[in-house]
């Protein structure tokens, strides 16, 4: 299964929501507000990077870059990734999951 | 692959529009299907032909009418949600069409993945 | 609908993700509309209550002071259509001192774990 | 006193119209002033006449036009936000108006309280 | 300065903004979605209940019955009130402050 | 606008609240244009940036890829209009890993009880 989330882990709990069903193993892709969380150095970073232990965690370059942040940027264990594999990732992982 | 498509919320607002149209089309761009585009609560107001966007932005419905276009695809508005927040044929864009939710739950039984855009 | 929407044969196991309060906003009204839908479909349809998702099922909503259209009657009229897989995670309750007596229809109340093994087993999961 | 009122959300999706409705009709029963109500963001959707809810649901459109009539309101609709949105004459509903932006800063100066509505 | 909040404290942060940044003595208005912050028995009761100390808390009557919650669930020290003291509270309070 | 309403004498403390992040809604751009016409009409214009309001005025955005419009060049616009009080909380800043030179605007970064009283002596405060 897919899971995404696309809301800002600091305004919503959308995040914590996905991160505390989603089975181990899945993937997780981080869009829209969501990609904030991918982010070095923020106060909910140790979470998500204990969180790239349990599933497979993405996050969206465009969104990444339209909000000011760049490769570099993103913590390690989580793979960035452009719309094309936004869709290989739902064409591989089945079931897809939106943490709305 | 068979998509499907929900957009749950209207255009300039949420991100959620913009989202699904770059998921379009990068899908139809790897060759894949998309069996229809839904558009359910304000994601209906995606449709409205009456939208003017300041010149230097994108159009969202004009970007929808004309991938539909030029992909032939199937680009439906919940007719119950649609006329909860006024719209109808008076407004209705180019390539759309007014239907009811079970064209949603056929494109959920007969695509390979539903992918869901919203608030 | 016409019956060769509904006689394709396909049946594939549907589930209703509920996060959000109701009133606030609209997603948990027009969310019943779609279950409604999927079941005049034949499709093997599931609700999944978690987070704010379980104060749809609260007892004894009135909305005559806001003046708005109280829709919880059509949770009770649910399994008219045959719609019976209602579950509710109990975390969700307990963070919100809920207790299973102020639902307002029959659920299986499961946990945490179970609620994340019954979600990895859909086919199509659509949430408002 | 005098109040100007800020609608930031559209009908139905959220309560935020509901709410702004309930107020004005209160601050009016205790013999307050509005100065204006004005619609921002996806808040200009209020006033679109093509609304048409089920028949057991309140008309929240045709409720603000009706309060407006009964009161002399000021029913104010941002041109920017309705542009993006559609919200043009061909569907403005009966006693809104559409106009600038200015129109909310110059109810923020002369209203005793404003008042925001939102998501 | 009367503060309003109207989304649920389990979804968002706007209480947690509120609160934070309200000035001591401020009036804080609980409605729509955030009656539920108002609610007995919930996990952010206790935070809520210390925020009564600190400024006067009230919720609102209608939204609160309409999601199926009544007086005698409301924590103590928060005032119940209808949309005409909603007025009131916006009259006596000056600056009105929508953490949306 | 006509000359009679920007000219009515009165000059009130507009508060623009900012608290949510650019691009995911719109709030951030619509709060904007408020902005902007509040200066025309000779106001006191203020603007916070608090919680994932912060990331609105963060460094090097760049939309191409979303094909939306970057309207982050208008804040380094603002002084042009004469507004050129800009608050950022240094708690929002913090917990998000932002440091002051991450930001493409002069700001004054103040602590949250100095926002609390900033907050609270001001005449309109309007958020999106």
């Amino acid at each position: 299964m897919l899971h995404t989330v696309n809301k800002s882990p600091f305004e919503r709990n959308a995040l914590d929501a996905c991160l505390t069903r989603a089975a181990k193993g899945s993937a997780i892709l981080l869009y829209e507000d969501a990609v904030y969380a991918a982010t070095k150095g923020t106060n909910v970073a140790s979470r998500v990077s204990q969180a790239t232990q349990a599933f497979k965690v993405f996050v969206l370059g465009p969104d990444l870059r339209a909000r000011g942040f760049d490769e570099a940027q993103v913590l390690d264990g989580i793979t960035v990734i452009g719309y094309d594999e936004f869709v290989d990732l739902t064409v591989e992982h089945g079931t897809v999951n939106a943490w709305l | 692959m068979q998509f499907g498509i929900l957009v749950n919320e209207g255009p300039y607002n949420h991100q959620a529009s913009d989202s699904a149209y770059q998921f379009v089309k990068a899908a139809l761009g790897k060759g894949h299907k998309i069996f229809r585009v839904f558009f359910y609560y304000d994601g209906v107001n995606n449709a409205n032909k009456l939208t003017e966007p300041p010149s230097d932005d994108r159009n969202i419905t004009k970007r929808w009418s004309e991938l539909g276009k030029a992909h032939g695809l199937d680009l439906v508005v919940c007719v119950a949600a649609a006329l909860r927040r006024g719209i109808k044929d008076e407004v209705l864009a180019d390539g759309f069409r007014i239907s009811g939710l079970g064209q949603l739950i056929e494109a959920g039984v007969h695509s390979d993945r539903l992918i869901v855009f919203g608030d | 609908m016409s019956t060769d929407e509904n006689s394709s044969g396909v049946v594939k196991k549907f589930m209703y993700v509920n996060r959000k309060a109701p009133y606030g906003t609209i997603y948990a009204l027009e969310v019943l509309e779609m279950v409604l839908i999927s079941a005049a479909f034949d499709q093997d349809v599931h609700l999944a209550f978690v987070d704010d998702g379980v104060y749809q099922i609260k007892k004894g909503q009135d909305t005559k002071g806001v003046e708005m259209k109280n829709f919880s009657p059509t949770y009770r009229a649910l399994d008219g259509y045959d719609i019976e897989k209602l579950y509710v995670e109990k975390e969700s309750l307990d963070e919100r001192g809920i207790a299973a007596s102020d639902l307002m229809v029959p659920v299986e109340i499961i946990d945490r774990a179970a609620m994340t093994a019954l979600i990895d087993s859909m086919d199509v999961v659509l949430s408002g």
